[in-house]
């Protein structure tokens, strides 16, 4: 078993765990942990892929790939902050009508 | 290099304009709104030429000079040019509504134009690239653009709204790159033309397009992932939910019908075109009871969106079939095109009787202040185009739809399409009923009545863009040999 | 309170019917990549081909900035939307983050060594990081990465860089990047007569060009975020 | 020998991501996170990766995870007791902290 196929399989693993407790939580932040999960699973595989071409021993890693993977984590880090900013304004929004609905 | 130098140029230039209106809008914000417009005009000139320049063979350009398996590569066919043109003409009808809808300098206008730029950039790459990371990233752009325009709307329904749509469109995302990983793994290719001609249908493949097409469903509301779509369409300013019904839903639709037909066409089986054709059905009938029962005019557009998509996805297996999938495909087309036209138009009429009668509670519009015909005219004609009656584009749509389901022999999606022109009758109707019928107004109690007057602009535009959906059912013929129905199946 | 979500919580039949697919999905995904391991094409050849015509001599800066520019200008925009967003999304009543810092006096004296001891550092790497991308690993995110850590690091200990978000200058910054990128492309087009194909002889000044200008707005563009985000002190003791 | 590091690497990186996101405080799951990921940072440092790594390392642990915390604090109700404040703060100093490397 070639260490590219091991390492896409725990991607696969990463992908998975993580899609089904984006599924089954509730809690936002959790949601978007299980979603961040999910990326880093799917990152993993392109990795994996990348070194899948390793030829004998060489390091010579294909960089595409890793370029791919350089986006992926720039723009999941922005959806990420995207969506804290909606679950905080979201609570914040919430809780300024239970203080009106009180008062 | 290419005979025509100034030709492929055209597909960068698609890119790079709206982009640049972007940029410029966030700079410049005073004058925000003057880039961005300037921006979606020269946008709907170059779609024009674009149209014209595909009549005569299909256009490809590699960004950079560097070619396909390492490079990226735009491409663009009469396909392609179809919704290219079509998004410009009803985001420029759109922007025009907008420009008199957001109060001007307010920070929602000042965010709203160059949101609206970077969509429409989205929009352009995902109909031109032709690399699959590149449509990842479009894809992108698209979703959390539109998102972010979700969120101009004030309020926690529509910041929740907003939410769920973007949780539900990064896990789409996600899926969709997976599948990317996936084919890189095994082919370490990443153009679409390239991919077409080496993948097979393995499992891998297979896996590949079923992560693929998985990740787009739920970002085009395909029936039972369509749950994000109606607080999301209904919550958001009314040009916003226009953007997203007419254009947004579209974008990835069109990635799908491209995966699936061209692509990866030997991993796509029949068992999963009929799947997606049954799905469409629910969709239809779903969409529409839905529609029936909801109790807010843009609710009811939402829902009427989710039924529309459906008749996308019926299409599936008349576009799997020999004889029939020419007709199949024009009528796609056609309802791709009408459903744009007339969806734009019904968003905008429902935001004008929202911004007039102060609620757009159906039972109550009865009562109410509502704008003056030219809006509820733009919105009867809307809804006729929904429903498919003659002269407008839904009638031929539907019209070709039924022609191809003969064709096929597939009685039950005959079926399926009449029983959905009934119910998207009921459904308009109940409005267009409330909306004309003014002889019983006999001055109300007067709780505060709302006089709110709105601009002309807001009402011609909606008025536009519904007889834009008129025109297309009366000029069906010129506009159906606009483009090539075997673009897409080689 | 935290779950504001309308589901409260799927039945635990729901949970394992949804627990056994996601283990079927996980094997047949397995299954595919398993019974596709043989295979060996890549594309690290023709990178390594191109690479000396590409202007810099690590093989993912030049993907990166050269081969795939047209992703990174993309993605530039995408960190360029949620920045503008987000930012846009502070409530007026809201006290910005950015004015909270100047009034909370009492920032803990540990925290204000850190800073004084890390940012200059931080903004060295960052520095080195991004003139380092050329040849080894490195580049502009990492390097913008870093520089916007400096600048929360200085934010928090009570020294923020910049005082208003809305101020021209953090606009001009996050404009900045996709702006080098897309001008670049367009200049190069009317030069070389093809959208982002450089001049060989210029290339590699030209990429760093782009990337100071993208490590720069990078940098703001996660800055402006993070504030955003930051909590609201409480207005306390 | 290879196989065996990867082995653990991999095993690992399974355990701590299912930690995080079994956790019961939304802390620790945030804390995991940031450990996950810089595991993930190692393998990939493993898989002849650095540039991928160090990015990582940075944005998708350190400022991701500063970003949580942040949030997270945020989220808390409004009054602080003082054992939580001065947790977060610290994880605030960790986050950027990580960001560094």
């Amino acid at each position: 078993m070639s260490t590219a196929l091991l390492f896409g399989l725990c991607g696969i693993v990463l992908f998975v765990l993580g899609l089904y407790f984006a599924l089954t939580t509730t809690e936002m932040l959790r949601r978007i942990l299980a979603i961040n999960i999910m990326g880093n699973g799917v990152f993993m595989l392109l990795i994996a892929a990348a070194y899948q071409h390793d030829v004998s021993g060489l390091p010579n890693t294909d960089p595409v790939p890793h370029a791919l993977v350089l986006t992926g984590i720039v723009v999941a880090v922005s959806a990420t902050a995207l969506a804290l900013k909606l679950v905080c304004r979201a609570h914040e929004l919430a809780a300024e009508q239970r203080e009106e609905g009180d008062g | 290099m290419s005979e025509l130098p100034g030709n492929p140029q055209l597909l960068v230039w698609l890119i790079s304009l709206p982009l640049l209106g972007a940029l410029m809008s966030v700079a410049c914000r005073k004058a925000g709104r003057w880039t961005a417009m300037t921006a979606m005009i020269g946008n709907l000139v170059l779609a024009c030429l674009l149209l014209a320049a595909t009549q005569d063979g299909t256009l490809r350009y590699a960004l950079g000079g560097w070619e396909a398996p390492l490079g990226i590569a735009l491409y663009a066919d009469t396909f392609s040019a179809m919704m290219i043109a079509i998004t410009a003409l009803v985001g420029a009808v759109i922007s025009g509504y907008s420009l008199s809808y957001f109060a001007t300098g307010s920070a929602t206008e000042r965010s709203f134009w160059p949101l609206w730029c970077l969509l429409l950039t989205a929009l352009n790459t995902l109909f031109l690239s032709g690399d699959v990371f590149n449509l990842y990233v479009g894809l992108e752009v698209l979703s959390l653009s539109a998102v972010a325009l979700v969120t101009l709307a004030p309020g926690l329904a529509a910041t929740r709204a907003a939410l769920r749509y973007l949780l539900a469109s990064l896990m789409g995302s996600l899926c969709y790159l997976l599948g990317v990983a996936l084919l890189y793994y095994a082919h370490a290719t990443l153009d679409l033309a390239l991919l077409a001609d080496l993948t097979g249908d393995g499992p891998l493949e297979r896996a590949a397009l079923a992560l693929m097409i998985v990740g787009l469903l739920l970002k085009t509301a395909l029936f039972p992932l369509h749950f994000w779509l109606p607080p999301a369409h209904a919550g958001a300013p009314a040009p916003v939910s226009a953007l997203l019904s007419a254009l947004v839903l579209k974008g990835t639709f069109y990635l799908i019908l491209r995966l699936w037909f061209d692509t990866l066409e030997e991993a796509a089986n029949q068992l999963g075109t009929l799947l997606l054709g049954v799905l469409g059905c629910a969709a239809i009938l779903w969409g529409s009871v839905q529609a029936i029962r909801a109790t807010r005019l843009k609710q009811l557009v939402a829902y009427s969106t989710v039924a529309q998509i459906g008749y996308l996805f019926a299409l599936f297996p008349l576009l799997g079939h020999a004889t029939a999938r020419v007709t199949a495909f024009d009528s796609m087309i056609y309802f791709i095109m009408a459903h744009a036209c007339a969806k734009g138009a019904m968003f905008l009429a429902a935001g004008n009787i929202l911004t007039v009668a102060g609620h757009d509670r159906i039972a109550e519009l009865r009562a109410a202040n509502l704008p003056s015909a030219i809006t509820l005219f733009a919105l009867a004609i809307a809804g006729i185009s929904l429903i498919g009656l003659p002269p407008t584009g839904g009638f031929i749509a539907k019209w070709l739809m039924l022609q191809s389901a003969f064709h096929a022999g597939s009685w039950w999606l005959v079926v399926v399409v009449l029983l959905g022109g009934l119910l998207a009758a009921a459904y308009v109707f109940r409005v267009v009923a409330i909306c004309f019928d003014r002889s019983e107004v006999s001055a109300p109690t007067d709780t505060a009545p709302r006089v709110a007057t709105i601009n002309p602009g807001r009402e011609w535009s909606a008025l536009v863009l519904a007889l834009a959906a008129l025109a297309l059912g009366l000029l069906a013929a010129p506009a159906l040999a606009l483009f090539d129905a075997t673009a897409l199946m080689g | 309170m935290r779950s504001n979500e309308d589901n409260a919580g799927l039945p635990p039949v729901a949970r394992l019917l949804l627990a056994i697919g996601m283990v079927a999905i996980g094997l047949v995904l397995a299954w595919a990549l398993w019974s596709h391991s043989e295979t060996s094409s890549s594309l690290a050849a023709a990178v390594m081909t191109e690479l000396p015509r590409s202007g810099v001599s690590n093989p993912v800066t030049a993907v990166l900035l050269n081969f795939r520019a047209f992703d990174t200008m993309l993605e530039l925009a995408v960190l360029l939307l949620v920045a503008v967003t987000v930012g846009g999304l502070r409530d007026p009543r809201e006290v910005s983050a950015f004015a909270q810092v100047k009034q909370a006096a009492s920032v803990s004296p540990l925290l204000q060594s850190l800073a004084r001891d890390l940012v200059p550092i931080m903004m060295l790497t960052s520095g080195y990081l991004l003139w380092i991308g050329a040849k080894a690993p490195g580049g502009a995110f990492q390097a913008g990465a870093v520089l916007a850590a400096a600048a929360v690091l200085a934010h928090l200990s009570g020294r923020p860089w910049l005082s208003n978000p809305g101020d021209w200058r953090i606009r001009a910054l996050l404009v900045l990047g996709t702006g080098a990128f897309l001008v670049s492309a367009l200049a190069l087009l009317l030069v070389t007569g093809t959208y982002f194909r450089y001049p060989p002889a210029l290339a590699g000044a030209w990429i760093l060009i782009i990337e100071t200008a993208a490590t720069l707005s990078i940098a703001a563009m996660l800055y402006v975020t993070f504030c955003a985000v930051v909590p609201m002190m409480p207005s306390r003791r | 020998m290879m196989l065996i590091l990867d082995l653990v690497l991999i095993a690992g990186l399974v355990t701590f991501a299912t930690l995080t996101l079994t956790a019961r405080a939304t802390f620790s799951s945030i804390v995991l996170f940031i450990s996950t990921g810089l595991l993930i940072a190692l393998a990939w440092a493993r898989l002849g990766a650095p540039d991928i790594a160090i990015a990582e390392a940075a944005i998708g642990a350190g400022l991701t995870g500063a970003l949580l915390l942040a949030a997270w604090r945020r989220l808390q109700p409004g009054t602080v007791d003082p054992e939580s404040d001065a947790e977060s703060t610290s994880g605030e100093q960790q986050g950027a902290g990580d960001a560094k490397q």
